[in-house]
């Protein structure tokens, strides 16, 4: 199914979705706001996009960027899903109960942006060490124990 | 303390120089000969270690073979990145060893850190941070050849070192080594 | 020779075979295994590598006795000599030449198959006493392991028992015909597979399963006392070795002297062989598979041949 | 930093008693988790009740590195994510950087990422499956895996120089041509290699304990296969017939004739099959890709040393051995990525292991654990 396609397929039957979508590099972005996000997640599940592949989060200075990415066997196609969170209190919501598959990918977004995931079962770190300060992901990341790399090229 | 040492301290400080002599270069045939490892595996550089005890380069032709527990081992090769988390585990492994024991640190991020030397927050550059290391092979991963290079190396290493707490003995390297005194005696 | 001075002869060659044995057995071992890897094994000291085991028995013998501090001491200690002892002394009841056995008694089929099983108990002391849950899962697992297969194991010595008339190792050997290989050889199958269960090889090696609890129940010992068990496991398959081969293949019957001996050691060899290829060719049993083989295949399959036995004894 | 090695836990059991349960700690350093895991194991005399794997002892912070690094630099880093498969990840990797430069890449490139990658494939399965073989106690069968994977990579060697992190798939292309007779000695070497993974197969499939041992462990439903975004042969394996390769096609696939084998059983068997039949399927597109390819470029003209693409964001997947290995990139306009984020199967598909290991025994657990086919450079990045 080529992106056109989706399109009307997305607007035949959600028509409240259909404003929010764009098309980036060839892919299918919606971009949503945080508290609609799990609804959102839950009309393109109903859909046809039964996996949810990927799932982080960009620094954007003032928000943190969260990126779904779904993939739909039966329609060959992918889409991203897209919200931003606010950095000074960056809380959303888990879509765990959607897809067990966000279990351990929120976990690792948990653990390098500091993100919370509400309704998460069990948001714990996961690749670093529990006793670990800060959230390395995070641009303003600091460690004395970083070396930076000598800005030659 | 092996019962070995408590011998060789005994020994040296009775000036009993032919039998020491003679366990010293029986002790360090065996040893070099018997290099059992420890596969520190993490990362990469863990698929060179197999492929190096495997059918084509067959490290058990020096009588060396890997075994996964450490109380019977000799040698144990760091192959691959060491980060803070794997750290603490590394340093148990290594402490539960039975003395005498060896460290090799295979491939450059065992060594430096490598690749990965800038910019991460996690790895820990080069094993020496945490272990007293005998060989450095370099290579990001190294061919299966330096590792029997680096079991050679620790031959000759193992070759100069003697039972009496704090001496070495007199040994022909292969190649110079840098810093090695060729000449035995007392060390500093 | 009896008394102290005898026992202590005895237990000194006893040692020495068994160490002897442990060194080529070892050795044998790692070229058999690199032969089907293809690798050359061991080839630096020595012709074909043949002292390479003496490198790495000074190495061991040198090595530091860690006892680590969680462990019970005294049981800890022990254990390995637990496992080592009844494996040297099975080995005095075996006729090693045509004509000669180190004690020949009337019951040496049933110190055969009861005195090795005493090893079970440093198994599990060497398990339980290191305090460290590879090693308590390795020792219980050992425990359960050994004592199934103690049935089979009887069973098909006794089959042999029953043909000969006689108890005495000796007896069976000397009485043995060449018919008797055919007609038992359900038994010398189940020996076989019992055996190397009694001997925690592989595809038996539950207890120190490499790719699940490292080193199983020796996990913890380090140096000399780590050779002692590896000692006794290489020991055990020379002693169960040579009785399968005396049993239940004639042993050294027919040729006198040191040709007897050659004869029994050819035979033993084939078996000692023949166990190494099986555990470098086949994957392990899980430990309900293994009960189940133990109980549900091989005890069944002994009693089976016990009838057989039976049917053709009143026809001798 | 501590290791935390808690060696005592207390549940309540049946009748309302506490009771003790043994927690056996396995890894990091063990030698059948595949690399640095670990698994908390709480087991019932030798039945898993409870497996918690610990990941991140392989955690270098590549996602943060490469964002002081070049577009170019990055390939040689992606190398040590799947280390098993590196090919995968370089691929991967271009492929994002290639859409979102817009760069188009020439067919002979786009021929020999699919020879390189699909013998990458091999070598990768017979880790997997050697490893198998291991966990199950087999060492033997681990070696003649090995062998095979020795000879691709003595291939590779010849093509790019380097035995296990070749960085030889770069953006717009490959780093070099291949090397005067390189396809002729692949297929001279394909029917020999028919012929080792056949007798790889009877040698262990064919043998009762290897099947005893496989069938119905950990068994895995399709619905959970695709709910917790299991992909390639552990995916395959349950009867979610799923291929990028095929039914989300990219490069030249579509040009090639193969079946992708899909398992019914979800067991740690049917995986290993699976693995098993993609590598004869591999060796089938190797051999057609060898027929079909054409003299030409082999890198797109006039891509600048110093790629600075306009800013935006893609993601791009390929089909590893691990299953659908994706790179998402955001770029700021600057020559460095804002963000990268490499969507791990491997990472995926370790997540099943609580569900798939409980109420087997401790030696099952090794086996879940290697049929699931972690590389830890991969899972922890």
């Amino acid at each position: 199914m080529n992106i056109n396609e989706l399109r009307e397929h997305l607007c035949g039957q959600y028509p409240d979705l259909c404003p929010l979508f764009s098309i980036e590099f060839g892919d299918g972005v919606l971009v949503v706001g945080c508290d609609k996000l799990h609804a959102a997640a839950s009309d393109l599940k109903d859909l046809g996009f039964d996996r949810l592949g990927m799932l982080t989060a960009v620094d954007r200075d003032e928000t943190f960027e969260m990126v779904y990415r779904l993939t739909s066997r039966s329609m060959s196609a992918g889409i991203f899903l897209k919200c931003h969170v606010p950095r000074e209190n960056p809380i959303t919501h888990s879509l765990n109960s959607l897809w067990p598959a966000a279990n351990w990918q929120e976990r690792e977004v948990y653990d390098l942006f500091g993100i919370v995931f509400k309704g998460h079962p069990d948001l714990r770190r996961i690749l670093l060490p529990p006793e670990w300060v800060g959230h390395p992901l995070r641009k303003d990341y600091e460690d004395d124990r970083m070396v930076r790399r000598p800005d030659y090229i | 303390m092996a019962l070995v040492d408590k011998l060789g301290a005994a020994l040296d400080s009775s000036g009993g120089g032919i039998i020491l002599t003679s366990v010293d270069s029986l002790a360090d045939w065996a040893r070099g000969k018997s290099l059992w490892s420890m596969p520190m595996g993490t990362a990469c550089c863990a698929m060179e270690l197999i492929a190096a005890s495997f059918s084509k380069f067959d490290f058990d032709r020096h009588g060396t073979f890997p075994r996964p527990d450490p109380r019977h081992v000799d040698v144990m090769i760091v192959a691959g990145t060491i980060t803070r988390k794997m750290a603490p585990a590394v340093q148990r492994l290594y402490e539960q060893m039975a003395d005498p024991k060896w460290v090799i640190a295979m491939g450059n991020c065992a060594v430096s850190g490598g690749i990965f030397y800038y910019d991460s927050y996690s790895v820990v550059r080069g094993v020496d941070e945490l272990l007293p290391v005998d060989v450095y092979i370099a290579g990001c991963p190294p061919r299966p050849e330096s590792m029997q290079d680096a079991v050679f190396q620790l031959r000759e290493k193992i070759a100069t070192e003697s039972i009496a707490p704090g001496k070495t003995r007199p040994h022909e390297f292969l190649l110079p080594v840098p810093g090695a005194s060729s000449g035995g005696g007392e060390a500093e | 020779m009896t008394g102290f001075v005898g026992g202590a002869v005895y237990g000194l060659a006893g040692g020495l075979v068994i160490a002897v044995a442990a060194l080529f057995g070892v050795w044998w071992e790692r070229k058999v295994s690199a032969r089907i890897q293809m690798r050359l094994g061991p080839t630096e000291i020595g012709p074909a590598g043949l002292f390479q085991t003496l490198a790495d028995t000074i190495k061991l013998v040198l090595k530091e006795d860690i006892t680590p501090r969680q462990v019970d001491r005294p049981l800890f200690r022990m254990a390995p000599l637990l496992v080592f002892t009844p494996i040297a002394m099975s080995l005095v009841v075996i006729p090693f030449a045509g004509g000669w056995v180190p004690l020949n008694t009337s019951v040496g089929m049933l110190f055969f198959v009861a005195v090795p099983s005493v090893s079970v108990i440093g198994v599990l002391l060497a398990g339980f006493s290191s305090g460290n849950t590879y090693a308590t899962l390795g020792g219980l697992r050992g425990a359960a392991q050994m004592i199934s297969y103690e049935l089979p194991r009887t069973l098909s010595v006794l089959a042999m028992a029953l043909l000969a008339g006689s108890l005495a190792p000796l007896e069976v050997m000397n009485r043995y015909e060449w018919w008797w290989t055919p007609a038992t050889f359900i038994a010398l199958i189940v020996y076989f597979i019992s055996s190397i269960a009694e001997l925690n090889r592989g595809p038996f090696d539950i207890p120190e399963a490499e790719s699940e609890l490292v080193a199983g129940y020796f996990a913890d010992y380090s140096g000399i006392r780590w050779a002692i068990f590896m000692m006794s496991e290489y020991g055990g398959l020379v002693a169960a070795s040579f009785f399968g081969a005396a049993i239940f293949m004639g042993g050294a019957q027919g040729l006198p002297g040191v040709f007897g001996v050659l004869l029994i050691f050819a035979k033993a060899l084939v078996l000692i062989t023949l166990m190494m290829l099986v555990k470098w060719t086949f994957p392990r049993f899980r430990s309900d598979q293994l009960l189940t083989l133990a109980w549900k295949v091989l005890t069944p399959m002994a009693l089976v041949q016990l009838v057989i036995v039976g049917v053709i004894l009143p026809w001798l | 930093m501590t290791l935390d090695i808690k060696e005592r836990s207390w549940t309540t059991g049946s009748d309302g008693t506490p009771v003790e349960e043994l927690v056996v700690n396995v890894g990091p350093s063990h030698p059948s988790t595949h690399g640095v895991c670990r698994v908390i194991a709480h087991v019932d005399g030798e039945v898993v009740t409870k497996a918690e794997p610990v990941i991140g002892y392989l955690h270098r912070g590549i996602e943060k590195i490469v964002e002081n690094r070049t577009y170019l630099q990055i390939v040689p880093i992606t190398d040590r994510l799947d280390y098993v498969g590196s090919m995968y990840a370089n691929w991967a990797y271009c492929r994002s950087v290639e859409r979102l430069a817009g760069i188009r890449v020439p067919e002979r490139a786009e021929y020999l990422r699919v020879i390189t990658c699909e013998l990458q494939r091999i070598a990768s399965h017979m880790m997997s499956l050697g490893s198998t073989g291991a966990d199950t106690g087999a060492a033997t069968m681990f070696i003649y895996a090995f062998d095979v994977r020795e000879r691709i990579v003595e291939l590779f060697e010849e093509l790019c120089g380097s035995r296990l992190t070749y960085n030889y798939v770069r953006p717009g292309g490959v780093s070099m041509d291949v090397p005067e007779g390189w396809f002729d000695d692949i297929l001279s070497w394909t029917d020999a290699a028919r012929n080792s993974i056949s007798q790889m197969d009877r040698l262990f499939f064919g043998n009762f304990i290897a099947r005893g041992r496989l069938k119905g462990i950990g068994v895995l439903s399709a619905k959970d296969a695709v709910g917790w975004g299991a992909s390639g042969p552990v995916a395959r394996g349950s009867g979610v017939n799923w291929d990028l390769r095929k039914h989300d096609t990219y490069s030249v696939y579509p040009r090639f004739d193969f079946d992708v084998p899909v398992g019914s059983n979800g067991d740690a068997y049917d995986r290993a099959r699976c693995r098993l039949f993609e590598c004869y399927e591999s060796l089938r597109i190797v051999e057609q890709a060898i027929e079909q390819i054409e003299p030409g470029p082999f890198k797109a003209d006039g891509i600048p040393r110093l790629l600075a693409p306009r800013p935006g964001d893609a993601y791009d997947h390929i089909e590893s051995a691990r299953g659908s290995l994706g790179i998402y990139l955001v770029s700021d306009g600057s020559p460095r990525p804002y963000r990268m984020k490499v969507r791990s199967p491997a990472f995926c598909n370790l997540a099943l292991l609580p569900l798939l290991a409980e109420g087997h025994t401790l030696s099952d657990l090794v086996i879940v654990l290697g049929s699931l086919d972690p590389v830890f450079g991969e899972v922890d990045r």
